[in-house]
């Protein structure tokens, strides 16, 4: 039962879709969807946290866009209770089934379930094993060379750098890769400490390790921390240390909270790049949708980042993701899985 | 009765008190006067300690009203009670002490309770405060010691001390010296007299009918949650124990006149199960030899620490052996557990209930059979019925009275639950038994029923260890007297008086 | 019925009180399977896809690896253990069968006894520790638990472990069997392998507690340790024997959890030691026990499951699972205990 | 000298032995102080950045939220409960202070009564469940930490609470206050405020445990509750007083911790159970007290503390640090338990 305003259109097949939004649609409605009976599962493997709230926001505002139901489910970390989750979607038959996140090797057996059954997939920055998926990723690669960019160009390619990374989560392997290759790339960098923690207190804990840090290796002048959790602790400890004029802190992702650290008076977090969470959510959604109409999509959705620099967005007095979608429209990829009987987003 | 009789400080109207389908407490009516000694006696399960629980805020009544010097008492705990002046000894020790807590700190217990107490204590306050609680009731012990390591006997004392440091208007004392051997009884005597003469009313519990007699005024009975009889000085003995038992009566009244000499000529003739050459009761103590027969009963006498309980564990694998060797049917001996010594057909009845043989929560089914699981039970399995049929045996054989083989052991009397934990070890069908201090808390009637049964035995050999003189004299043919960890003699029965052993056991000459 | 003799406390005994208290009784009882049915039967009306074969066994499969952890949780508290290093375990067995096919190319067969040896290791020093060194339980495994997390991790460097993965510049050798696989997606019929292990090592920790003369041996120890040993338990090998089941438990939850994930994941174990330690503990309070129980545990396993199934189904927000968990918990906690029969009768609480 | 008379309980005092014995009970009191100092030692040589006064702070800085968690903990464990729900009344009070301030505006004081009425409010719970409906504690204590993790979130439809944040589709109106911030990021002279705190709580926790008739009314309910509450101490009272400090300090944690992430963080109070829980057991074989005391936990959060400090300056990869964790724990356990006087003869163990 879910009804909005823009699609709630009779259920009638040949009534006109309803034209609002600045691109109008382009074909009508498919019945299915003006009835409200699709359902798209959306098996997750995290969900705690403001990078997959935010993503979770963006994927439930486009369903209800598009008069679907999305059955959310999370693996909460325990990557066998995603895989579950996944049999239980096919298992209820979902019209469609978007992975968000999870290991390769642990979805893959479910995967091949619903690729059997018919259900069309999307796989969110997790390999599918399929060509019968599509799929969908932020570009974490690109994500971490942004970000070093904005590092290379403000220490010139030389110096010192801590860095912050855990291995075992997809996107940091990623990002991680980028920065082995950049290292290679500037011998004048120097990373004299690794650091790194994951739990459900990350920044403060990374907060605490990169203070030994800093005081250990006194010549830091760049702290790469390509987590969002990671450079919210990095950037505590530059400043309970009072080193704000000397560290800097490059970053990732973003989120209202990020924005609130990055521009605080002093603050060392200097740039981050990223995709709008919410945005890749969206598209995520859209991805589906088109899917489950039986309509075709890409077989690899990427979805480009953004640089954003604390000069943007103190500049731009920017205080939360709304007003940073306006002033980045990079951030928003409105062509990527649109769908033709949809105002667009 | 024409001397004015002062009014009582407590007394008891229509009391009573229910545990599901037990009534504990039927209707008690019964008061105390000011400067009186009045026994509390009855057979295990009467309702003594359900009486004092009562009065001393543990437990409330279900019916009935309590007078305290006139006004009406209805304490809602133990504070309450205490405030009033009513100070209590509780017949469980363990309920009276913390583990894990230093002498002092147990001496000086009640203080934390105190309202109106500092608030701010150091170590070194509350160890004078303790060292006159200790001085008061003459005590001398290690005030810095960890409570748990000293022996029953002198934590019961801390207790007592802590209850007799209290003012008090009733002083109630339940079984107070269950663990203590004459000595300690003597001086503890003293002091319940001394506390007597100053105007303090004092109910006083105990299975020892000669401490009753010669320290009470007024026996009060208690027989199925009723007073039975009322005797006042001088006291019958027969006429008490008859009041206690009932209709159980006849068969136990000649208890303490059993004919030891009739026994001597019996009983000596059997074959050597146990010997032991070189042991020491303890480690300081006299190296000494001891052979055990079959069907005889030996008694093993001492004062508190002389030894009694580090000989019998020694013997039941319990506690390493200190020097010496022992053997088992001519076999060598040396249990390095409790379960080797089972399995050798060697059983140890533990000194402390609570401590050392009650499961919390357990049924009585479930004690009864702890030590041979084996035997009720094929390739692992436990049989219920078999569990079932023995544990109805032990209630049988001991007169175990309470709620049924399935209720939680707690739900017993003191006395029941030793009759329980001392039985058991009978299905084990041992060739020696040791008992230690196996008389605990249980009343004259039972302490026949088990002496009779252990001499009943057949070919087993018993050793049966106890600080009270009495109770050896009832029921060994021969009797070992320790002091200060060494042996100071060795009696026939015949030859062997609570008078001789007592000068034994003091380090005198018999 | 007269109102005498019913004054005091102990309301639930006598008399007219007796309907009720029976009442009551089974109440506490039956109060966490009956919450348990009820939530099956609500869940199973509100969406009818709940109520399937089919999802039954997506369930039971969901609670079959943390089930077996509790289970062997709850064999360490009956000696009055506890044993928190019950996820450590399951962690460092995961990776240890991952590294054993994938990076030594071993056999699925050798790599589950690469798996149960772990599992024993752990439990070796759990013994060490709480009964030859006798280190209090809760420490000494606290310490096991960081000794075997830390282990994990620096096997592997950190990484997770998976087919392909490099090392030392060159691709692993080895992947995951079809075999060792199975054990984690396969079915026996149309019950799948992890399930039907939960429902094999309940019965057995089943009979070992409650049927056998050493589950006796072990209660006695958690009741009272210097009883059980005069009368003949030898407490040092129980305890031991504790500790050990309930590592070979953590290993073959381990070896499942490998199994499904198909690959070697570094923190994989961490969530289990709560989530077992929260069936175990709900367990107490399952058929009067109050005590640590196997029935109990597998319905405070199953309890968690369904619940959370549920919730998902009925698309509540993950982050209103946990309070509802939590609400339910608590309500069934307060039904079981405060309808105890007699409990309110002076008691040490008080 | 003789055995005799002494009721010779007092074993490990008599004889040859007493030199070693005095060594051995020296390293059972000081085995872990002294690994501590060994510890600093040995990291200011390698590194002589660590032994620095500014680097003290920081060291001291990062356990201090831990640290008063930690002593909360140990006054619950005293009467022989366990607190669960530190961890998670933690998080509530990081949520309830951010939102308090955030979302609605109010003033640093305000949120400051607010976290600690949470605090109190997950007391209260603790005592209902445990004191009032006789629920054991680690699984009444179970039920809260779920309920109020739930809560937490719910509370903030699984969000973190940050100025600037979109409500209802205005950016909130509140950030965090000056005066509030400085309790986390602030220092009195050259000590953090959170230092100055934690050593103050700590200083109070000591008195009361050891110094105070409550102290000791609180040990003899672990002890004993029966012979507590015979001797009139009103056993509910104190066990409610535990659970109240338990989750006052819980509070006063979740205040500086808020402070300090300047912003309600989704979980931020989760970790906090295990390392408060991991100090105070640590604690536990300080000074030979074998039982949860305040020094010990001081003791206990430090070593932590500094080993996480000093390996991170070794630049030693984070995986090691937990198996280091772990080894050096079970080496001072070892050292510890087994040195205790008497400890070997004839006990419960066997
Ligand atoms: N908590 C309880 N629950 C159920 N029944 C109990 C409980 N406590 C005592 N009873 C029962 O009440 C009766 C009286 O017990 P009580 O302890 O008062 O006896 P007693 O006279 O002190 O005996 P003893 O001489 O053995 O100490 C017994 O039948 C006992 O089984
Ligand atoms: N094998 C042993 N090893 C060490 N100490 C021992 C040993 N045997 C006895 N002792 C010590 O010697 C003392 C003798 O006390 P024991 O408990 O044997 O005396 P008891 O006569 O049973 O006293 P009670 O009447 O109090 O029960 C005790 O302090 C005990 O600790
Ligand atoms: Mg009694
Ligand atoms: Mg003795």
């Amino acid at each position: 039962g879910c009804s909005q305003g823009t699609t709630a259109a009779p259920a009638s097949p040949s009534s006109a879709p309803p034209a609002t939004g600045p691109a109008g649609p382009t074909a009508p409605v498919p019945p299915k969807f003006a009835s409200g009976e699709v359902r798209i599962a959306l098996v997750r493997q995290l969900s705690s946290g403001d990078y997959f709230e935010q993503w979770l926001a963006g994927a439930q505002a486009e369903a209800k866009a598009l008069n679907v139901t999305l059955e959310v489910s999370s693996g909460d970390g325990n990557n066998d209770k995603q895989a579950l989750n996944l049999e239980q979607a096919v298992n209820q038959k979902a019209d469609a089934i978007i992975v968000d996140h999870g290991f390769a090797q642990t979805v893959q057996p479910a995967i091949r379930k619903a690729a059997d059954a018919g259900i069309p997939l999307v796989a969110f920055d997790v390999d599918p094993g399929t060509d019968k998926a599509v799929v969908l990723s932020q570009d974490d690669h690109r994500i971490a060379e942004q970000a070093l960019g904005a590092l290379k160009a403000d220490t010139g390619g030389a110096g010192e750098v801590v860095y912050v990374y855990v291995a075992g989560f997809a996107p940091l392997d990623r990002r991680n890769e980028t920065w082995t290759q950049f290292k290679k790339d500037n011998p004048g960098i120097e990373q004299v400490a690794q650091i790194g923690v994951v739990n459900s207190s990350t920044a403060s804990a990374v907060a605490d390790q990169a203070k030994a840090a800093l005081q250990a290796n006194p010549g830091v002048k760049a702290i790469f921390a390509p987590y969002d959790e990671f450079a919210k602790g990095a950037a505590l400890a530059v400043k309970e240390l009072g080193l704000q004029d000397k560290v800097k802190v490059y970053g990732a992702d973003v989120s209202t909270a990020d924005i609130a650290v990055m521009t605080e008076p002093g603050s060392p977090w200097v740039a981050t790049a990223a995709t709008d969470p919410s945005n890749v959510g969206r598209v995520a959604v859209r991805a589906a949708a088109l899917l489950a109409a039986g309509q075709d999509v890409a077989a690899e959705l990427k979805v480009p980042p953004a640089l954003i620099t604390q000069k943007q967005l103190r500049d731009g007095r920017i205080a939360n993701m709304e007003q940073l979608n306006q002033a980045i429209p990079a951030l928003r990829t409105p062509d990527v899985a649109r769908v033709p009987w949809a105002p667009s987003s | 009765m024409t001397a004015p009789v002062p009014p009582p400080v407590v007394a008891v109207s229509g009391l009573a008190r229910s545990y599901g389908a037990t009534r504990a407490l039927d209707g008690v009516t019964l008061e105390v006067r000011p400067g009186e000694i009045a026994g509390l006696i009855g057979a295990n399960g009467a309702g003594k300690s359900t009486l004092i629980k009562v009065l001393s805020g543990a437990v409330r009544p279900s019916a009935g009203t309590i007078t305290l010097d006139g006004r009406p008492f209805a304490p809602a705990g133990p504070l309450d009670a205490q405030a009033a002046g009513v100070q209590t000894v509780h017949q469980n020790i363990d309920d009276g002490v913390v583990f894990g807590a230093t002498v002092a700190e147990n001496l000086t217990l009640d203080s934390i309770a105190r309202r109106g107490g500092r608030w701010f204590s150091t170590p070194a306050r509350i160890r004078a405060e303790a060292g006159a609680v200790a001085e008061a009731a003459g005590l001398a012990l290690p005030l810095d010691a960890p409570v748990e390591t000293l022996p029953a006997g002198a934590r019961q004392q801390i207790v007592i001390a802590r209850a007799l440091a209290r003012r008090a208007r009733l002083l109630i004392l339940d079984e107070p010296t269950s663990t203590l051997s004459a000595a300690e009884a003597d001086a503890l005597a003293r002091k319940v007299r001394r506390a007597a003469a100053s105007g303090v009313a004092v109910l006083y519990v105990s299975h020892r009918l000669a401490e009753i007699e010669s320290l009470c005024d007024r026996v009060i009975v208690l027989r199925d949650g009723r007073v039975r009889r009322v005797f006042t000085a001088p006291l019958r003995r027969a006429a008490i124990v008859e009041a206690m038992l009932g209709e159980f009566a006849a068969p136990v009244a000649p208890v303490d006149a059993a004919a030891p000499a009739d026994r001597a000529g019996r009983r000596t003739v059997g074959a050597a199960v146990l010997t032991a050459a070189g042991v020491r009761a303890a480690p300081g103590g006299t190296p000494f030899d001891l052979d055990l027969r079959e069907g005889e009963v030996l008694g093993v006498t001492g004062l508190l620490g002389s030894g009694k309980t580090g000989l019998l564990q020694q013997l039941g694998g319990a506690r390493p052996l200190v020097s010496g060797e022992m053997r088992l049917c001519g076999a060598p001996y040396r249990p390095a557990h409790p379960r080797a010594a089972i399995a050798a057909g060697v059983a140890y009845a533990a000194e402390e209930r609570s401590a050392q043989a009650i499961v919390p929560g357990w049924s009585v089914r479930a004690h009864v059979t702890l030590p041979t699981l084996r035997a009720h039970s094929r390739a692992g399995l436990l049989s219920r019925r078999s569990e079932t049929a023995a544990a109805r045996r032990v209630s049988a054989r001991f007169g175990v009275k309470g709620p049924g083989a399935e209720a939680p052991i707690e739900t017993l009397s003191g006395g029941n639950q030793q009759k329980v934990v001392v039985g058991r070890w009978l299905e084990a069908a041992p060739r020696v038994l040791l008992l230690d201090e196996p008389f605990r808390g249980v009343d004259v009637g039972a302490r026949a029923d088990i002496g009779r049964v252990v001499r009943e035995a057949g070919t087993m050999a018993v050793v049966v260890a106890s600080s009270d003189p009495q109770e050896i004299v009832e029921v060994a043919d021969r009797v070992l007297v320790l002091h200060e960890g060494s042996p100071a003699g060795e009696l026939r029965a015949a030859e062997a008086t609570p008078e001789r052993l007592a000068a034994l056991m003091s380090g005198g000459a018999a | 019925m007269t109102a005498t003799g019913t004054a005091g406390t102990d309301r639930a005994r006598h008399g007219t009180a007796s309907a009720g208290a029976r009442a009551a009784a089974t109440a506490y009882r039956y109060g966490l399977p009956a919450l348990l049915v009820a939530m099956v039967a609500i869940f199973s009306i509100l969406r009818p896809a709940f109520g399937t074969y089919a999802n039954a066994l997506i369930v039971l499969q969901s609670v079959s690896v943390v089930g077996v952890v509790a289970l062997g949780v709850t064999v360490s508290m009956t000696t009055g253990g506890f044993d928190l290093s019950a996820g450590a375990c399951v962690g460092a067995v995961v990776m240890v069968t991952a590294l054993a096919m994938v990076r030594f190319n071993l056999t699925g067969g050798t790599a589950i006894v690469a798996g149960l040896l772990t599992g024993l290791l752990v439990a070796g020093v759990n013994v060490l520790l709480t009964v030859v060194a006798r280190v209090p339980d809760l420490v000494a495994t606290l310490g096991t638990m960081f000794l075997f997390q830390g282990l994990a991790l620096i096997l592997t460097g950190g990484q997770s472990v998976a087919a392909g993965m490099t090392v030392d510049g060159a691709p692993a050798p080895g992947r995951y069997t079809e075999g060792f696989a199975w054990l984690g997606g396969g079915s026996i019929g149309t019950v799948p392998v992890p399930v039907a292990v939960f429902a094999l090592l309940a019965l057995a920790v089943y009979v070992l507690l409650h049927r056998s003369r050493w589950g006796r041996a072990l209660y006695a120890i958690g009741g009272n340790a210097e009883a059980a040993r005069l009368a003949g338990i030898r407490v040092a090998r129980y305890r031991a024997l504790a500790y050990v089941v309930s590592g070979l438990c953590a290993a073959v939850a381990g070896i499942m959890l490998s199994a499904r994930l198909g690959r070697g994941d570094v923190g994989a174990g961490d969530p289990y030691l709560l989530q077992s330690v929260a069936a175990a503990l709900i367990g107490y309070a399952v058929l009067g026990a109050n005590r640590p129980n196997a029935p109990g545990t597998v319905v405070g396993a199953l309890f968690i499951g369904v619940m959370i199934n549920g919730m998902t189904m009925l698309n509540a927000p993950y982050y209103a699972q946990t309070f509802v968990q939590g609400a339910l918990l608590v309500g069934a906690l307060v039904v079981s205990y405060t309808l105890t029969p007699g409990r309110r009768a002076a008691g040490p609480g008080r």
